[in-house]
């Protein structure tokens, strides 16, 4: 069935793999911070693109749409945790996990309301559209060392704040004792809030980066967020560096699998080592101990 | 008086990475007698009790019910075999009432399955009720009596332990361990949780290992005692002889006082 | 314990009352000799078929106000009442019930797509209310007394035109196909294999996607590596413009071949300079359009400034049909009158074709060839070829 | 996990929601409407299936879908391709997802919480890739229920057949809740380690319940098929996942009862605002977060209300996912 392109799969696979690496990111911040695991994230990567390209149409310069779509999302993901995640663990962890289902429902359902069912084609940032230039042998679009680099640079902001600065640490820490975490001054609800709206930041970036490639608005929401679970688990959702790596494996695996073998099965063999992933080794490649096997 | 122990621990050693938290530990639990396991925080206690009750499994060393060498098996198993007991920290079934919470505990000794329990069939009606008539009596027994429907969440501490030991009787187990009853109770309530454990322990032939660092209360219910610090035996003897042992007082320094 | 039994005492009653009285709005009886006429509709306006479904709602509401506008039917205004079924026939069924057991309709056109038309083929024969079914892919098995009427091609006109067309004026003979994994795809793959050799041509690569897939490097990649001369794009939008997008982006110089399904403004609009020189079917001669059809383009781009979709054609002439059929019944709107009005009807000359139904043939559309070989230039769709000539 | 359990007589809702089904079949003129009672009553029995697994036993599965659809698949081929009855075909489709379920349950003896939240969305996941890879047109044409020569295919009777069924496994489930095998999946979902402890044999009750949610579902799968005649990967995506979750969370999670009243809600709520139809999943979204923000024990509970606040708001730590 032809040889693999393997050039062209590290363009593809990369470009889509820091997208899965951001939004697992994403997932790791908010599991390390609160115990907790949101569904929402994919749907909000889905709506990014559109929201900008209503700013935009309604006259706004291009820069600042993103900004203030970058602040919507975080206010946005704020918002949902207050209102919805945290009354919702009452019932234990497992009540912000079906909260966050049932966010992603309204904002799938409400993107479907407002900018109606079909996708839009989004300009990338420059150059003009489908241009590709040749770059280690494979075809590169423009907009993809845009995607990369975004996500490369919000990472690693992220990385730093967390390394190294004081409330990072107490970040990745509150997860572990939210008692410990109260008694050195830190209020786990504020930073259980500011995850979820930093990752809504990370994933609108991400949203906004991607949609020149893969239309704005189109039905990828849950494609990428279970991709992204993968890459989050394959890193073990407890190690920052993991979930990054993991991203980037899963990217490539994912076109790997589509020129190898057919578009049809990389589905059900992505899922099927999700799934394996899981039950094997569910602390990831990276990850310390946090599963509990009882 | 050296019957048979019911359950003994032969050697046994815990490590959690460099910090060995049981070293070479023997305990004998004999029928109808109090053991005492006396320590400072950290000294191993709760690790020998999850040792010897299936919770957690020891590095080397052996766990004997009875004679019979059951080391590694899990806590279900202990609970069959008459093993049963409580936490330190409370562990109620929040969903489930008082009444509820105390039938769970016999457990181990009922058979009816998930098909005769839905068919309700005659044999699995006789052990409903009998169950049901059990848990009112063990609850009047433990102090109490009627609490059957209440929600274990909404006891105060003292009665929530109460719950679990009466959840415990259920199962009419020959040893019970008892993981620090005492810790969070006032004087009062800590006397009166003592008594009922002695009359238990002669009512019912009842091996108990009592593990507690609430001195006076517990060297007062103790048959034999055994004290641990950082994981090794250091004294061993009855509760006279362990109030004047020097190593007790040296590991003990200025504990005395705590209330 | 009291409170806990009316609690769910008092749930469920709401729950099963909600039943009960749910739907009793729309009163009155649509068969009834007065009255609006009531004719229902079932359309994938939402989900992944929205580009089907969408423009042919707006047929309708277009066809209702001309319809309305002309005096109505045998004198009684129409009402078309649409419903999505996001193209999941586990709503279609139940939808198909609702429009004749509770809206009363007289004749239900639609389904758009082959998976729920399908579906509500046993409920429309067993309840003998007309069905104009609005997809590519068979349905009606041939039987005389059956309810349920083509108003599209079949699906092996389209799949001639576009062999036809490869041979004769792209002259190559290595075809790589990418195709809908859902059976509007898989069912026009079949043909394409069938009829490949009567014209000379061989099938070198088949590349399933899914409708909604935004990245088809993998497919194109496989295609190219087949050493296909000519890609045949069999499934809609946004993977068909992907496909294009790919192929722009490999550098690959080669003729792209897309089914009807995307021969609207939609395909540029998403794949942009990709788009150009694409090749596709359409039902219309956007250069000379016959009357009928010139009526239909004017009229829909003054409503919604936008040009139709050959569905949107489908769905137009539909209501037209059943409007003919009722008139050729009298006025009569019970469904064997119906039935019989489409096949007493004198030919319509449609928008897309003239449509002729018999007992035997159920097929509106005659079986010769029918589309227009259009290209994009500059951003749109103009015709290039005529398979009719 | 919402610490009440409703404790009217085990008797009393399935009695009730069989006078009320009567009553119903017998004034409905309207097929549609009729079909929808059906549907409901289809789902009821997979939601019982899983607020007993998720409800009372506290093991999440958001892969349950994919136990229907292995069902429905069953049935499908087993009729269709072999001409087998449909009583028959249904007891292989039904074994057929309860042993898948099983193999579920041993995947919930290695993980738990989140990561067994995602195996099995992550199972439903492979079902409709699978399926709709390798059959992607399904299968037509499945016959209605018959028990050998009697043909229950009549709308009016399947639906009294099927909410025969859903009273049937109602007044089993809410006796199951209340038996030993109950309060031992009770005890599992609060608190394991003292369940073990308690001589619950921990690994052999997981891999039960999940047995007995995958049985369930299977006949609901099963009763789709007959129900539909035509089976496709579109009726069993994540999408009727979520639903059936709603379905629980909404009726009261551990309360068959509940299951069976979120069911009826779910299916009959969009006929409230028929005008509303587009804002039909986006209604669903906004009711499921009002009950988890406001009523944790669903609308079961709508009734206790005034329940006592629970007094000791137990600052758990954020111990390995429940």
């Amino acid at each position: 069935m032809g040889g693999v392109d393997y050039p062209q799969v590290l363009a593809t696979g990369l470009t889509y793999g820091v997208i899965f690496a951001l939004i697992a990111l994403g997932y790791h911040l908010i599991y390390v911070s609160s115990g907790m695991l949101n569904f929402a994230l994919g749907e909000q990567l889905a709506v990014a693109g559109l929201v900008v390209l209503s700013l935009t149409s309604a006259g706004v310069p291009f820069v600042l749409a993103v900004l203030l779509a970058v602040l919507a999302g975080a206010a946005f993901g704020a918002g949902y945790e207050r209102l919805a995640l945290r009354p919702a663990s009452r019932m234990g962890l497992i009540g912000p996990l079906i909260a966050s289902v049932g966010v992603s429902i309204v904002i799938g359902q409400g993107r479907v309301l407002i900018w109606g069912p079909n996708p839009r084609p989004m300009d990338p940032f420059t150059g003009d559209p489908n241009q590709s230039v040749a770059f280690l042998g494979g075809r590169w679009q423009i907009q993809s060392f845009w995607v990369i680099g975004l996500a490369v640079l919000a990472a690693t902001a992220l990385l730093l704040f967390l390394r190294f600065t004081w409330y990072g640490r107490a970040w990745r820490a509150t997860a572990q004792s939210p008692v410990g975490a109260r008694l050195s001054g830190i209020d786990p609800s504020v930073v259980s809030m500011s995850a979820v709206a930093t990752a809504s930041a990370l994933v609108t970036i991400g949203g906004i980066a991607i949609a020149p490639i893969v239309l704005a608005g189109a039905f990828y929401a849950l494609d990428f967020g279970v991709r992204a679970f993968a890459a989050a688990i394959i890193g073990g959702f407890t190690s920052t560096t993991g979930v990054l790596v993991g991203g980037i494996v899963v990217g490539l695996l994912d076109v790997w699998l589509a020129s190898a073998l057919s578009a049809e099965w990389s589905d059900v063999v992505l899922y099927t080592g999700l799934a394996l992933a899981l039950l094997l080794r569910p602390r990831g490649l990276f990850g310390r101990e946090g599963v509990s096997r009882a | 008086m050296s019957v048979e122990p019911v359950l003994a621990g032969r050697g046994l050693v815990r490590r959690f990475g460099g910090v060995t938290a049981v070293s070479d530990v023997d305990i004998d639990i004999r029928p109808g007698e109090v053991t005492l396991v006396l320590g400072p925080n950290g000294a191993g206690k709760s690790t020998l009790v999850n040792c010897l009750t299936g919770v957690d499994r020891p590095d080397s060393g052996r766990v004997l019910v009875a004679g019979e060498d059951v080391t590694g098996r899990r806590p279900d198993q202990f609970n069959r075999m008459g093993v049963v007991r409580t936490f330190q920290h409370t562990r109620p079934f929040g969903g489930l009432t008082v009444a509820e919470n105390v039938m769970v505990g016999a457990h181990g000794r009922t058979k009816a399955g998930f098909v005769r329990g839905t068919l309700r069939t005659p044999g699995a009606r006789r052990e409903e009720a009998a169950l049901r008539d059990q848990a009112e009596e063990l609850l009047a027994q433990v102090g109490l009596p009627g609490r059957g429907g209440a929600r274990p969440t909404d006891l105060p501490l003292a009665d929530e332990r109460r719950v679990e030991i009466a959840r415990c009787l259920a199962a009419k187990p020959r040893v019970l361990l008892l993981d620090e009853p005492a810790a969070g109770l006032g004087e009062a309530e800590a006397d009166a949780l003592a008594d009922l454990v002695r009359r238990l322990c002669a009512e019912y032939d009842l091996g108990v290992l009592l593990i507690e660092h609430h001195l006076e209360l517990a060297l007062g219910m103790a048959d034999s005692v055994v004290v641990l610090d950082f994981g090794k035996v250091i004294a061993r003897g009855t509760p006279e002889e362990i109030r004047e042992d020097p190593a007790v007082r040296a590991a003990y320094v200025g504990t005395e006082e705590e209330a | 314990m009291w409170r806990r039994l009316t609690a769910v005492l008092a749930t469920a009653a709401v729950s099963l009352s909600l039943a009960a009285c749910g739907g009793g709005g729309e009163g009155g009886d649509g068969s009834g000799e007065t009255g609006p006429i009531r004719i229902g509709a079932i359309l994938g306006i939402s989900g992944r078929f929205a580009f089907v479904g969408e423009p042919q709602k707006q047929a309708l509401e277009l066809a209702q106000e001309r319809i309305n506008a002309a005096g109505g039917i045998s004198g009684r205004q129409v009402e078309f009442v649409v419903y999505d079924d996001e193209v999941d026939e586990t709503k279609s069924v139940p939808l198909a019930n609702r429009l004749i057991s509770e809206d009363k309709v007289v004749a239900i056109i639609g389904p758009s797509i082959t998976v729920p038309a399908l579906a509500i083929q046993p409920i429309v024969e067993r309840a003998q209310v007309p069905n104009l079914t609005l997809t590519s892919k068979a349905i009606w098995e041939g039987k005389p007394d059956s309810y349920v009427f083509h108003t599209t091609p079949r699906e092996e006109v389209e799949v001639k035109s576009v062999l036809d067309f490869v041979k004769d004026q792209l002259k190559v003979t290595k075809v790589g196909v990418i195709y809908d994994r859902q059976p509007y795809g898989t069912g026009n793959l079949a043909y394409l294999k069938q009829f490949a050799p009567e014209y000379g041509l061989q099938i070198v690569a088949e590349e399933g996607i899914e409708n909604n897939d935004t990245n088809a490097d993998a497919q194109v990649q496989r295609v190219r590596g087949a050493g296909a001369e000519a890609v045949v794009v069999w499934v809609g939008d946004p993977a068909a413009s992907s496909v294009a997008k790919a192929i722009h982006q490999a550098g690959w110089t080669v003729p792209v071949i897309a089914s009807s399904a995307i021969a609207g403004p939609r395909f540029a609009e998403l794949a942009g300079p990709a788009a150009e020189g694409a090749y596709s079917n359409s039902t219309y001669d956007t250069a000379a359009p016959p009357p009928a059809q010139k009526e239909f383009l004017e009229a829909f781009q003054a409503r919604y400034n936008s040009p139709p979709t050959q569905f949107a054609g489908f769905a137009y002439d539909s209501a037209y049909a059943l409007k003919a059929a009722i008139e050729a019944a009298a006025g009569k709107t019970d469904g064997a009158s119906i039935r019989q009005g489409l096949i007493d009807m004198p030919p319509l000359d449609g928008v897309v074709a003239t449509y002729d139904f018999s007992a035997e043939n159920h097929n509106g559309i005659p079986n010769g060839p029918l589309f227009y070989i259009v290209q994009i230039k500059n951003g749109a769709f103009q015709v290039v070829f005529d398979t009719r000539k | 996990m919402t610490r009440f359990l409703p404790k009217t007589a085990p008797w009393v809702a399935p009695v009730l929601v069989g006078v009320l089904v009567l009553l119903f079949a017998a004034t409905q003129d309207s097929f549609y409407r009729l079909q929808l009672g059906t549907l409901s009553g289809i789902y009821a029995i997979a939601a019982i299936g899983l607020t007993l697994l998720f409800g009372a036993a506290g093991q999440i599965s958001l892969g349950q879908a994919g136990l229907l659809g292995i069902a429905a698949f069953s049935t499908a081929y087993l009729t269709v391709d072999h001409g087998m009855g449909p009583v028959p075909a249904g007891i292989v489709a039904v074994a057929a997802s309860t042993l898948v379920g099983l193999v579920l349950g041993w995947c919930a003896l290695r993980i738990t919480g989140h990561y067994l939240a995602l195996v099995t969305l992550a199972f439903g996941l492979v079902f409709t890739e699978l399926t709709r890879t390798v059959l992607p047109e399904g299968w037509y044409g499945v016959p209605p229920l018959a028990i050998g020569s009697l043909d229950l295919g009549d709308p009016q009777v399947f639906f009294v057949v099927v909410w025969a069924a859903v009273v049937l496994v109602l007044v089993g489930s809410s006796l199951l809740v209340r038996s030993r095998f109950g309060r031992s999946i009770a005890a599992l979902r609060d608190d394991p380690v003292a369940a073990s402890a308690c001589g619950v044999d921990l690994a052999r009750t997981k891999v039960a319940v999940f047995g007995i949610a995958s049985a369930l579902a299977g006949v609901s799968g099963w009763l789709f098929a007959l129900y539909q005649g035509s089976v496709t990967e579109t009726s069993f995506s994540f999408t009727l996942s979520f639903n059936l979750l709603i379905m629980v969370v909404i009726g009261g999670l551990g309360s068959p009862g509940g299951a069976v009243v979120g069911a009826v809600f779910l299916v009959l709520a969009p006929e409230l605002g028929r005008r509303y139809e587009e804002y039909r999943l986006l209604s669903y979204g906004v009711i499921l977060l009002l009950v988890l923000a406001l009523l944790p024990g669903g609308l079961a509970s709508i009734g206790r209300l005034v329940a006592r606040p629970l007094r000791r708001r137990r600052d758990t730590p954020v111990e390995e996912p429940a």
